[in-house]
């Protein structure tokens, strides 16, 4: 029992990063029904520009608090990724609204793969380890189940940010205009509301997400390479098509059951395939529920 | 053949207690009727009456929730068709459909379309694509059939012109008749159309009846439609169903449901009281049409604008509504109107850019027919063509005048080049 | 835009500049940090940072001209031909039928020479060098034309046709197609390996397996839709791609398999030895004949490709298949068994990325999951959709382009001598392909060639538009 | 066509002139020409299919015209974007409703509110509910699962919490029961007459739509074949020929 709350707490915590990655994608699908395969290199950068934000702390300022660094690292990187996110969309994404839908599904690989191999020229290739930020962690009393502080901080960004994002989602204007341009994009211009700007927006706000997400990524591992965009973009993308693509909070349910999955199925099976089972579990739930576990049925119109 | 069909009224589709509910929303409300073997059936009611449902429950794209849809063949197969999938309803129990908002394949050329729609003869003749990959003659025998069985249909829809252009590129009122023409390439023995008249014109209208007549007589197909508009319905339908709101609220020949309150009621949009009193009125002028109750209402309408407006005396209001007195539309408005076309053939007025069929059949209706009674028009003429067309200027602005001495000068000196000119 | 005409030149430039600021602006922002500094690792391995200001001033310059230059001219100027074009009265038409069977004749002509005229020019060109005519010299360095250019290009080229079955013709958007080329690699590998089989026998049976595959992984995804399509197609890429990785008994894993046997011209093994190629037919020894063995191989099965695809558009299932992108629901109502016909482009499709599969593990003689990962299957639909969904010329073109391209980089040795040695043009290889892909779709979103060819006629065959076809919703 | 266009009638606080508009290549409107002057209420009438929709949508540049104008109180919105549009307080509801089905009827009538200026807010929202009391009933309900009637006053509703100054409405009977119908017409009769808001309604229900309104137009396949006062349209034999065909020729 000690061992499964064990895994479970760490699969929660990848489930989180997971979690912050999926919301952006699934709020662009949701906005403009686009897979936005760049998402993934977007989180990697993001994850990059808080190494570097680190890096630059240490070496011109010195000791700075840790929590003081880890704030300044999102801060940048979120500000920094939300605005090649922007840039992005304004240059490879809006030119092809409205034609061809694979038009764009193209451009974003291409600009994943563009992406990853920006960061891999002006970096290099090799991994980039920093010491580690966080260390320690409790031992819940009378059990072996440790839980390490950079678990904490994880758990407890990714629920402040969540808290955050809902009320910015279903309190705001912006959150109204987005969605309302996600539910009827032509109604929502008829009552004028700029659906560029929204979507704009959009980009930007999942961008900062991952961007936070890159952080903890980085926090976590103590170590960022220019190919780690991959995986857990693919990762995220199946949280988000698992828990209903387009549903936020199926993102995050998405995101944590992926997290859960690999972390059980490596402590009782094999860590070799827990990939393939993450991905195995995806196939068979859309088998049954063909709009993910959130998501909503779509109506065939005749 | 066809009079054999005639003469045995058996049903070729049973609908019995057919529900649909789609949430808690009840789209269609324990609907019976039959369709007759060889008839034209019409499935009439206002937007949202649930009519395009109950297609979609016929030809197997929704389950119902309740309820029985029992197909007989000419072969005396039955088929219970909320037991089975979209493809097979076609394919088994031969039944052919069209939407609403036409789906063609718009990227595939109207020959094409046409192709795919016998799709599964020819599957088995090209031995499920293995003869046909390796050139067997029986593939290219019956691919050359199926082609020769497409232009019989161009022919018949009148597109033969256009049989390797993309569909998406025809006109809404040939992409209509394309979609008939598909859905007859597949054999049916009822065919399910829905709205096929809706954004045509008037000739276009009219062709299509002369189709779908033509289709019943020489294939013995019975025809299930849905219109939205009565009068397309009157016309060929033998017998009408009128749906509101999911249920059925009458049943029987032309005659009976255009004088049925009920439907009246749906139609008008007028509340039970006022249609008791329309029919009253109408059975007491003697009339028994329902254009009766709708003068009626006008008349009453124009009254209450006219007391809103006050002032002027209601009884001469009254009078001047009482003949169609729109300055807009003056019968023989100009000084050479025809009572009818000379020699009982009118010249193609489409021909002036700028008219458009829709003008040209209101100038008919208005005296004008041939292209020298346009030529000899004067300003006053213009003028008083200007006021019932609606066109503030556009008559001079095209020079329609100058179109048309021209034509009429053609038309004079080579009378075989009019004929041309008239077919296109 | 549409006041640039009313408001005269120097307003244009005006908006330029402000337009150029804007973009350094933005410029700087992205660049700051991932540009400005570089990490590097020092002697303890630790990273250290290391400014880089000139280079970040590059790309803030870089950036701002250019949005200056495309602001003040380009976008002008396509204005004016937009403009242009819509006033002018639509121009003659050229014959693009004749054009393209010019193209695809004069195409196919080549690419039977190909090997041929490389030997030849290198030839010339030791000729006019050493002024000695040695026809051996251009066998020899041919191999790397052939190899790098012809056999890598025609591997793409295949790979998208079969691909261009599954999502230009039926419409159904599949990620991980790079699988079923696994499936035919390994199959390859594994039964040569163990039971000594022969590439002539295993080529058939590989495309088997991978269609048989392609069966079992379409019957349960196909009803899905749209994007959860592509989701669980990438998903299954990667489960092959990860078996593969650690089933190690079978696949010895990363590691790969190696040794592999050659394909043999129906029974003369490209060896050395004296029952070889080279001696049988009195040739010195060299790699060189197996390498364009292997060329007239890979043609002759995209050629296999191209047939096959073109007589089954002509026969009911691949008009179906065109139908189904357009519209499944029609489809249905015209009693067309879809998920059958979605199946079958599915295992058509893969059937062909298996043999593509077979030949890869044959030329290379090592297979290993590294070769088969989720950017392979990217790259081939990029291949597709860049080339013109459905068109074989547009695809063929599209991946003479970009892979040639990309395989044209790695001879850009000289460039060592501009930039200094530090310098890698294959680094910038994947940053280049990437960036094209994206130019090209924004360029050209319906791809080189969007025009369709109808597979039936009454009176003549006209090409139809892009504009009328669609794209299926998989 | 020649450029010298009709000048827009003095007064008219939206005129339409001589607009032609495609789908692709498909031509919906041809040379279409239509004014509402400040405090009328104007109906067009037509078949299904006829182009009375794409002309409420053009006059949002959705899609645009591709020739002739929109002229909106004097100023040229030919070209400007669709949400700057609205923003000059044209309201419309258009076509099948399309309420936004994932709000709740108090967020759907937020959305039509103008987003920079909620001061009226409060008022508004109690002007929409006097006229709609059912939609009070059903203030936290999501737009979604409302009934059909209830969806149509909520798109009123919607586009009355702009304030316009010109409100389009693309067949508000659609679907609906005679008294819901009659309920809603009076509604905007009510409006019109206390607030002096100018209307332009779209209607296949001929009849009730003349009865409201002060002029008309008849519209067949891209072209306004006829115009003139209610009066006059009702009285027209063709007209009242087309009650039961929806202005079918």
């Amino acid at each position: 029992m000690e061992y499964f709350i064990q895994q479970s707490i760490n699969g929660l915590t990848l489930g989180s990063i997971y979690g912050l990655i999926a919301i952006g994608y699934t709020m662009v699908y949701g906005i403009i029904g686009m897979i936005n395969f760049a998402h993934g290199d977007v989180f990697m950068l993001g994850a990059f520009m808080a190494m570097i934000v680190f890096l630059a702390l240490t070496t011109f300022i010195g000791g700075v608090p840790v929590v003081l660094a880890l704030l300044l690292m999102m801060l940048v990187a979120m500000l920094l990724t939300g605005l090649w996110s922007w840039t992005i969309e304004r240059l490879a994404y809006r030119p092809l609204r409205g034609s061809f839908r694979l038009a764009p599904l193209i451009t974003a690989i291409g600009m994943s793969i563009a992406l990853s191999n920006f960061v891999q020229v002006t970096q290099g290739p090799r991994n980039k380890p920093i010491p580690p930020l966080v260390n320690g962690g409790v031992t819940i009393y009378g059990t072996g189940i440790t839980i390490a502080y950079k678990q904490m901080v994880i758990v407890i960004v990714t629920a402040i940010l969540l808290a955050a994002f809902w009320y910015l989602v279903n309190r705001t204007t912006l959150g109204r205009a987005q969605r309302s341009c996600e539910q009827d994009r032509k109604m929502a211009a008829l009552l004028g509301i700029d659906v560029d700007k929204t979507i704009s927006m959009t980009f930007v706000m999942g961008a900062m997400l991952a961007a936070v997400a890159g952080t903890l990524y980085l926090m976590f591992y103590g170590v960022i390479s220019f190919t780690d965009g991959f995986t857990p973009g693919v990762k995220a993308f199946t949280a988000a098509v698992l828990g209903g693509i387009g549903s936020l909070p199926g993102a995050v349910v998405g995101g944590l059951l992926i997290g859960l999955i690999e972390a059980l199925w490596s402590a009782y099976f094999s860590i070799d395939y827990k990939d393939v089972a993450a991905f195995s579990i995806l196939a068979i739930v859309l088998i049954f529920l063909p709009s993910g576990i959130l998501g909503r049925p779509e109506v065939e119109k005749v | 053949m066809v009079s054999e069909v005639r003469n045995n009224p058996s049903p070729v589709l049973r609908v019995e207690h057919l529900s649909m509910k789609f949430g808690g929303l009840v789209a269609i409300n324990d609907l019976n009727f039959e369709a007759k073997r060889g008839a034209i059936t019409a499935l009439i009611g206002p937007n949202g009456a649930g009519k395009t449902t109950v297609f979609n429950c016929i030809t197997g794209f929704y389950k119902p929730t309740e309820g029985m849809l029992t197909m007989t063949r000419q072969n005396g197969e039955e088929y219970l068709l909320e037991r089975m999938a979209d493809f097979v309803i076609t394919k088994k129990a031969k039944v052919a459909r069209t939407f609403q908002n036409i789906r063609l394949f718009s990227g595939l050329t109207v020959l094409e379309n046409l192709l795919v729609a016998q799709h599964n003869p020819l599957m088995l003749s090209s031995g499920y694509t293995i003869l046909g990959l390796l050139g067997f003659p029986t593939y290219k025998k019956a691919a050359a059939d199926a082609i020769e069985k497409a232009r019989f249909w161009l022919q018949k829809i009148n597109l033969v012109e256009r049989a390797d252009d993309p569909a998406g590129d025809l006109p809404y009122g040939a992409q209509r008749r394309l979609e008939i023409a598909r859905a007859m390439c597949t054999d049916p023995e009822l065919l399910c159309l829905d709205e096929p008249a809706a954004g045509l014109n008037a000739r276009e209208s009219a062709e299509l009846n002369q189709l779908l007549l033509s289709i019943r007589e020489e294939t013995g197909t019975s025809i299930i439609l849905i219109e939205h508009d009565m009068s397309v319905v009157m016309e060929i339908s033998d017998h009408v169903i009128v749906l509101e709101y999911g249920t059925k609220i009458s049943d029987g020949t032309p005659e009976t449901v255009k004088n049925d309150p009920k439907v009246i009621a749906a139609y008008l949009g007028v509340e039970d009281e006022e249609v008791v009193e329309l029919i009253e009125h109408a059975a007491a002028t003697g009339s028994d049409d329902i254009t009766a109750a709708v003068d009626l209402l006008s008349t009453e309408a124009i009254q209450e604008i006219t007391e809103t407006q006050a002032e002027v005396p209601v009884a001469a209001k009254a009078k001047t509504a009482a003949k169609p007195a729109a300055p807009a539309i003056k019968a023989g408005a100009t000084a050479n109107a025809l009572a009818a076309p000379r020699e009982g053939e009118s010249d193609d007025l489409t021909l002036i850019k700028g008219i458009g069929p829709v003008n040209a059949r209101r100038l008919n209706e208005h005296g004008i027919f041939h292209f020298d009674q346009i030529a000899a028009w004067k300003k006053a003429d213009v003028t008083a063509a200007e006021a019932y067309l609606a066109f503030d200027g556009r008559i001079a602005r095209e020079d329609w005048i100058g179109q048309a001495k021209k034509l009429a000068k053609e038309s004079q000196g080579k009378p075989a080049a009019k004929k041309t000119g008239g077919a296109k | 835009m549409a006041d640039i005409q009313s408001s005269g030149q120097d307003s244009v430039y005006a908006k330029a500049a402000k337009e150029a600021v804007f973009a350094g602006i933005i410029a700087f922002g992205l660049f700051f940090l991932v540009v400005g500094f570089r990490t590097d690792q020092n002697i303890n391995n630790e990273l250290v940072l290391v400014q880089r200001w000139g280079l970040l001033a590059i790309f803030v310059a870089v950036a701002a001209i250019g949005r200056f230059i495309f602001a003040a001219f380009i976008t002008p100027s396509r204005e004016q031909a937009k403009l242009a074009k819509s006033k002018a009265p639509a121009a003659a038409k050229v014959d693009r039928r004749s054009l393209k069977a010019a193209v695809s004749r004069f195409g196919l002509a080549l690419l039977f020479i190909y090997p041929f005229v490389v030997i030849l020019i290198l030839a010339l060109i030791q000729f006019a060098v050493t002024g000695q005519w040695s026809f051996q010299s251009g066998v020899q360095g041919s191999l790397k034309y052939v190899d790098n250019f012809g056999i890598q290009i025609l591997i793409y080229v295949m790979l998208a046709w079969g691909l261009n079955i599954v999502v230009g013709l039926a419409g159904l958007l599949d990620l991980g197609y790079v699988a079923f080329y696994a499936v035919g690699a390994y199959s390859y590998a594994l039964l040569s390996a163990h039971f000594g089989l022969s590439f002539w026998l295993l080529l058939p049976m590989a495309g088997i397996f991978a269609a048989m595959w392609g069966i079992v992984l379409g019957f349960p995804v196909l009803r899905l839709r749209g994007d959860y399509l592509a989701i669980v197609t990438l998903a299954f890429g990667e489960i092959i791609r990860l078996v593969l990785i650690n089933w190690t008994v079978v696949t010895k894993g990363t590691f790969g398999i190696s040794g592999i046997a050659k394909a043999t011209l129906f029974g003369i093994p490209f060896t050395p030895g004296p029952t070889g190629f080279a001696a049988m037919f009195g040739l010195p020894n060299s790699g060189v004949y197996y390498k364009i063995f292997l060329y007239y191989l890979i043609l002759f099965l995209a050629l296999l490709t191209a047939w096959v695809t073109i007589r089954l558009r002509r026969m009911p299932i691949g008009r179906a298949w065109e139908a189904l992108r357009e519209d499944e629901i029609a489809c249905r109502s015209l009693g067309i068994n879809t998920t059958t016909t979605k199946l079958t482009a599915f295992a058509t499709g893969a059937m062909f990325g298996g043999f593509a599969g077979s030949f890869f593990a044959a030329r290379q003689g090592f297979v290993s999951p590294e070769s088969f990962v989720f950017l392979e299957s990217a790259i081939i639909l990029a291949i597709v959709v860049l080339g013109g969904m459905g068109s074989l010329i547009g695809i063929a073109i599209a991946a003479a382009v970009m892979i040639g391209g990309t395989e044209l980089l790695r001879e850009l040795e000289f460039l060592k001598l501009i930039f200094g040695n530090d310098f890698t043009p294959e680094l910038y290889r994947m940053l280049l392909f990437g960036l094209a892909m994206i130019v090209v779709m924004v360029w050209k979103p319906r791809g080189f060639v969007g025009n369709r060819e109808p597979s039936a006629f009454l009176h003549e065959r006209k090409m139809i538009s892009s504009e009328f076809t669609k794209e299926g919703h998989g | 066509m020649s450029e010298t266009q009709t000048l827009p009638k003095t007064g008219a606080l939206l005129s339409v002139e001589n607009v032609e508009t495609y789908y692709g290549n498909i031509r919906a409107l041809s040379g279409v020409s239509v004014h509402a002057d400040a405090g009328e209420i104007v109906t067009l009438i037509g078949a299904n299919g006829a182009g009375k929709s794409t002309l409420m949508m053009t006059i949002f540049g959705m899609p645009r015209a591709r020739k002739g104008r929109v002229v909106f109180a004097g100023q040229d919105i030919t070209q400007l974007p669709t949400h700057e549009i609205a923003r000059l307080r044209i309201a419309q509801s258009p076509e099948g409703r399309r309420i936004f089905p994932r709000m709740t009827v108090q967020e759907n009538l937020q959305m039509g509110a103008s987003l920079d200026n909620l001061e009226f807010y409060d008022e508004d929202v109690r002007k929409v509910f006097d006229l709609f009391p059912r939609l009070k009933e059903r203030i936290n309900q999501r737009g979604g699962t409302l009934s059909g009637g209830e969806q149509q006053m909520l798109a009123i509703g919607r586009a009355l919490m702009a304030r316009p100054r010109l409100l389009l409405l693309d067949e508000p009977s659609l679907g609906l029961a005679p008294l819901i119908i009659k309920h809603i017409f009076e509604a905007i009769k009510e409006l019109n007459k206390s607030t002096g808001l100018t209307v332009f309604l779209v209607e296949q229900n001929a009849f009730g739509a003349l009865k409201l309104a002060d002029r008309g137009y008849v519209m067949v396949n891209g072209i306004v074949t006829m115009s003139g006062s209610s009066k006059d349209l009702l009285a027209n034999p063709e007209v009242r020929a087309a009650y039961l065909e929806g202005g079918r020729h």
